[in-house]
């Protein structure tokens, strides 16, 4: 409640029953609080359940606690820069495909469609494969009808094609989440009322003005929590790169488990890590939403 | 004869599947002349504004604008440059107002001159606070469109379009989304303009306005044109049986 | 690789009668865990089929209608390979028929198998990290660790010009540990002689040696993987080489979780000397030839399992 | 356009413009297939280019044909079943967890936030690790405490902690997506306009009866599309339970590729694969949505 | 003194967050009485309708409805039978109809029937045949609400209130939504209502008809009750300033 509103509005004759008003706000007040610790309760009996879960295990805390730092330094670092960069060219991805999903262009409806089918088809572990083991094959087969074509530019083309762990993963991530995420775009774009499309038709401007000054500007607020929760699923999906031998969270904490034999004791750890990536990015999420919702505040 | 009208519409066709809606509409619209649309729900009153500033593509007919004329056949797309400078010269109100949400009152005024005409910004926030002052809103200037009651924003979307300076103002029930206490000032602003001689094509159910504002009233039913005459003919002695049919129910809950 | 051997005892391997006896008096016949394999009938191994030629599953493979293994379970007709072998061997001498489950490597030698499995035959080297969760029987083979480079090298000559480059090997194994002069293996002086190796791990062995066929240097330098291993990818058209001598052996033995409801001890003692037995006879020689064409086995019949001290 | 349609409608004149209606309508039709042809040109193109990518890499096209049966007959059965027993339960768990977060009930809205928070925040992989090896850990614990106490009912229950691969497999999958369909389900419930629950409510239906009687059956058509998104990921993620020996598509691909050291081969039939059950499954949907609109159609 | 009231509103507030919208409101409603209540946007003309029926909790206050009399104060629940009790004497219309789209029309008049009051299938459904009958909708008892007419759906919405055989129905604005021609076709139905003696209380905007058939009219203002009266007497001649200024504006554009 802002505060605003706790004082009678401006020229009015102040409300007889003003502290009517404040008791019962009070009053809902505390029932809120009453709520929320109630709910806190619930979550600590829950969160007591698991620590009895860990006990019953017999879990090696000792253990979590002396390569807890390094793991997470070092896992957490690559997993957040690998999120953060696939979000990135996800988001540009999924724009584009939806443009054209929305368009009336046939290549452009073809090659989204084609995207969105074989990317969301298809799973991204074999992507990763394909774009790390595939690719290269081609950049040699690429070099060597260079060499017979007597073309030796293709050579230099064919060595783009090999690509190191990271952009292979950051480009897998970002193919695999971007046609997730085209279907989502479309559909935020075609939840903008269509009035908006005719208002600004009507004043004159073109279809591409439309999209651009009335339309993506709307439709941000709307997919920004849908970005959000592809981000937190996208962080535990980059812990396929690991294959390739980055060293993000869950490759560090399935080597750590490895070789001393703690598999629980590291699978939980980094089950954790996750978790406050997780709850970390919802918040960044909804104070981004909020930011965002300025326009739509009375 | 009159000089060469503003607007002419000649044989205007719209299918919609194997739906006709309309069936073969003419009128014209002087320079400066009022010209009020009623009919019942479904008769066609949207599609055929609509199909004047080219937000529906016509199936068929001619449609002329000021000096751009378009015809329009089965099968043959509208030239964008045509539409273009008809949409320049038309200005229109939803019911639903379509104001910008996420632009404020004198962005949204402003955006077809900066976006459309390219007019420098200080410019154009000039034209657009001469147009906000006329609506009376001009200290709502900074304000986001969610802060405004309906009547407010209706005005806002009328002055959006003025700026844009059309020959034509068209309205598509301006007033059905306002509660009936606030419908008075947008309908105030409506009439002001005619005063001044803007050329207008209404949709509206409020009969008394219609009565009041407009130089010519055309019934409007499945598609046709069924009857269109002088305003106080047309409301106290309907010729056609279809008129009346559709005034008199309206006439004996509306009138106090 | 190891040197190859004529075994002492030419015999063909006799089917030995089952002493239902447990060895251990001491322990109720409940509670222990031979005599409850015994009286089920069949023995649960676990072998993931990723590893070939030590297991690798059958195409379009008939299942034998007079099976004793429960429908989720493999038989030894869908699985082949040199541990799916010798566990249907160890089976047989026991009296049992062997059924397979096929969980993967970690949950193997996670232990805790919560009797879902009573051994694994999975090729599984003896680590002091691994002696925490399970039991060794006698190794029933070794495997040795060998350097590979792409066939285009010419600088590397040995396996110590490899120090401070970038070499490939599965995460978290031996390999990994070998780089990292972490290894210990139970029985056996290692010889660190790669030092400040810049380490590339791999989900598995495969991919580290598909990523050092691309080019000599274009991702690594070189992979430490098993012998075996490496040559079969060389045999299956990749450019590579190996690079000098193995740097070390593995002892390879069957492991047996220390948390099975039962007491496993007397269990493990009979697989000991049911291997020891197929090393003896020259059972265990015979299937190394088959599969490898070389003697991978005397040095782990030699192993001394009582220095593991379980 | 239905039959109907296409004749004028009864008791009105007939329209002496009908001929108009029906060359528009053909010149629409054939606008329309234009489009399509166009299109699936498009994606003709692309499959080109993705088949010359293959031929690139050199791959083994007769090696596919000659395994492809026997891995899609063995794999694809268990991904399928394994997958429709999952959606099941999580749908289920979802519905339970989307009322209990919309709930007023302290208690219910605690475990379900608490549910959607830790399934949704750890990643699938590490669950399933936990639920195959940890529960069984906790039931030997709870057999031991039962002899100790004297309590010989806790062994059995004990024994219900150890469960199969695919027990397993199916209790992750239903938690993991259940947590994330919660949110979706309840946005779906939450988009059931407020004139519904009024209506019923005034009529004097319980909060229950509401729900059941009125907003559920409207619910369930908003959120069909997304079940069948959520069915589709699924059945790429199924394959996460082949850790635990399930020989499903990606497990039976990954052994036959290991065996003739035939990855990439095998990656793309297993792709190919899934491709085709994603077709399938948006096919499926669209008809039980087709079906459920029935109510909503003039 | 009239008979004991059927409905009786006392000293009843409501606050939402810190605004005050209902400002201790006061009335009574016999039987066979209809009261129409008139106000600007805002004034809190639904929060009172919806107070009555604890579609909204009452801050403060007492309400009697029939023989169920439920005292409100800030922070006691209400008692869930006697919200039940009061539910079930009193029947609710809403402008936007709230029909249930996924119920046929007989499906939607026989809901409350079957699951609330557990009346076997075919009892229930000729009691529903009965008022939809009577709202003249019969021919469409197996249609899904989709394909009926604005003016059709609130003629079901109605007939399902009436098949719970109510003591007192609440209009909300019943004719809000609809086009001006199909308003007649739902104000008919609500007017042989009063004829046959129903008690009812009527938000509406459509002066004519309030004055019609009203038994009294009441004027809210900023949650008050400004003044209420005859309809003939209020219209003509409202007495309070603020009234004057309410009706004023919309007797000018709604007179033909
Ligand atoms: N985009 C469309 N697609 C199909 N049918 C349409 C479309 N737009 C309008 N129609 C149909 O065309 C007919 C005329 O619609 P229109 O909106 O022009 O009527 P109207 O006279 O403006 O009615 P109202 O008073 O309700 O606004 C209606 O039957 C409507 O269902
Ligand atoms: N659930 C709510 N939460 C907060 N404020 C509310 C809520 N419902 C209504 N209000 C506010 O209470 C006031 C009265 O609303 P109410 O709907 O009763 O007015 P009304 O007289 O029915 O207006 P209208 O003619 O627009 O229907 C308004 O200021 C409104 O914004
Ligand atoms: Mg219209
Ligand atoms: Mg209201």
């Amino acid at each position: 409640m802002a505060v605003e509103a706790l004082s009678p509005p401006v020229g009015q004759p102040p409300d007889p029953d003003y502290q009517m008003g404040l008791d019962l706000m009070a009053f809902q007040q505390k029932q809120r609080r009453i709520l929320s610790i109630k709910i806190a309760v619930v979550w600590l009996v829950l969160l007591g359940f698991v620590i009895s879960f860990l006990l019953f295990i017999e879990f090696d805390f000792a253990y979590v606690v002396e390569n807890a730092w390094f793991i997470i330094k070092e896992g957490a670092k690559w997993t957040i820069i690998i999120s953060v960069v696939s979000i990135f060219f996800a988001t540009i991805l999924a724009l584009l495909g939806a443009l054209g999903r929305l368009s009336k262009n046939s290549i452009a409806l073809g090659i989204s469609g084609f995207y969105v089918s074989l990317f969301r088809g298809t799973p991204l572990l074999i992507q990763i494969y394909v774009i790390y083991l595939g690719l290269p094959q081609v950049g040699k087969s690429l070099a060597l009808l260079g060499a017979s074509l007597g073309l030796p530019f293709l050579s230099t083309v064919g060595d783009w094609f090999i690509l190191t762990p990271i952009q292979s993963g950051v480009l897998a991530l970002s193919l695999n989440y971007g046609a997730y995420m085209t279907e989502i775009f479309r559909a935020g774009l075609q939840s903008i009322h269509h009035g908006q499309n005719e208002a600004a038709v009507s004043l004159g401007l073109s279809r591409w003005q439309t999209i651009r000054r009335v339309i993506l500007p709307q439709a941000v607020r709307i997919i920004i929590p849908d970005i959000g929760n592809q981000f937190i699923a996208m962080q535990k999906d980059s812990s396929l790169v690991s294959i390739m031998g980055v060293w993000e969270l869950t490759y560090m904490a399935n080597r750590m488990a490895r070789k001393d034999i703690k598999f629980m004791e590291m699978f939980l750890l980094a089950a954790a890590a996750y978790w406050v990536l997780t709850i970390i990015s919802s918040w960044l999420e909804g104070l981004l939403e909020k930011r965002l919702s300025h326009a739509y505040e009375r | 004869m009159n000089a060469k009208p503003l607007i002419q519409v000649e044989n205007l066709h719209k299918w919609f599947g194997m739906l006709h809606v309309l069936r073969g509409v003419s009128f014209t619209v002087q320079t400066r002349e009022v010209l009020v649309l009623i009919g019942r729900s479904g008769s066609g009153k949207s599609t055929m504004l609509r199909c004047v500033n080219f937000l529906e593509e016509p199936s068929a007919g001619t449609i002329q604008v000021g000096d751009v004329v378009v015809g329009c056949n089965p099968g043959v797309q509208p030239d964008d440059k045509d539409i273009l400078a008809v949409r320049l010269q038309t200005g229109m109100v939803f019911q639903e107002f379509n104001l910008f949400p996420h632009m404020t009152v004198i962005q949204n005024v402003i955006e077809g001159l900066t976006t459309v005409k390219k007019m420098p910004k200080d410019k154009a926030v000039a034209f657009g606070e001469k147009y906000l002052a006329k609506v009376g809103l001009l200290e709502k200037r900074d304000v986001f469109p969610i802060r405004l009651s309906g009547g407010q924003k209706q005005r806002v979307a009328i002055a959006r379009s003025l700026a844009m300076e059309p020959k034509v103002m068209l309205f598509d029930e301006p007033t059905s989304a306002l509660d009936p206490e606030l419908i008075g000032e947008v309908l105030d602003v409506i009439r002001e303009l005619a005063y001044e001689g803007m050329s207008m094509i209404i949709v509206t159910h409020e009969m008394g306005f219609a009565q009041d504002v407009g130089d010519r009233v055309m019934y409007l039913e499945n598609g046709i044109i069924v009857e269109e005459g002088l305003p106080p003919e047309m409301f106290k002695d309907p010729k056609d049986p279809r008129t009346k049919n559709f005034l008199e129910p309206i006439k004996k809950y509306h009138t106090l | 690789g190891g040197g190859a051997e004529t075994p002492e005892e030419t015999q063909p391997p006799v089917e030995q009668p089952i002493e239902t006896q447990p060895t251990e008096p001491a322990v109720a016949p409940a509670e222990d865990k031979l005599a409850e394999v015994m009286a089920r009938g069949i023995l649960i191994v676990s072998s993931d089929p990723a590893y070939p030629p030590q297991s690798e599953l059958v195409p379009n493979a008939v299942r034998p209608a007079d099976t004793k293994c429960a429908t989720d379970q493999k038989t030894s007709a869908e699985l082949q390979g040199f541990d799916i072998d010798v566990s249907v061997e160890i089976a047989k001498r026991l009296g049992l028929e062997a059924c397979f489950v096929t969980p993967d490597w970690t949950l193997i030698t996670a232990g805790n198998w919560a009797d879902r499995w009573d051994l694994s035959v999975g090729s599984m080297t003896i680590t002091p990290e691994r002696m925490q969760n399970l039991f060794f029987s006698q190794p029933y083979y070794t495997t040795p660790a060998a350097f590979f480079v792409h066939t285009d090298n010419t600088s590397f000559t040995q396996p110590s010009d490899l120090s401070g480059k970038k070499i490939g090997a599965c995460t978290g194994c031996t390999y990994d540990a070998y780089l990292s002069k972490t290894l210990s293996i139970p029985g056996e002086e290692i010889n660190f002689i790669v030092d400040d190796a810049v380490f590339s791990g791999y989900e598995t062995d495969s991919f580290a040696l598909d990523d050092l066929a691309l080019g000599d240097g274009t991702r690594l330098d070189a992979v430490l993987t098993a012998q075996p291993t490496g040559v079969q990818a060389i045999q299956s058209g990749k450019p590579l080489k190996q690079l000098g001598d193995p740097v070390y052996f593995e002892y390879l033995a069957a492991a047996i979780d220390k948390a099975h409801s039962k007491d496993p001890t007397s269990f493990v003692q009979k697989l000991t000397e049911v291997i020891q037995q197929m090393h003896a006879d020259g059972t265990l020689l015979g299937l190394s030839q088959k599969y490898y064409g070389l003697d991978l086995t005397t040095a782990a019949g030699e192993f001394d399992v009582s220095l593991l001290g379980q």
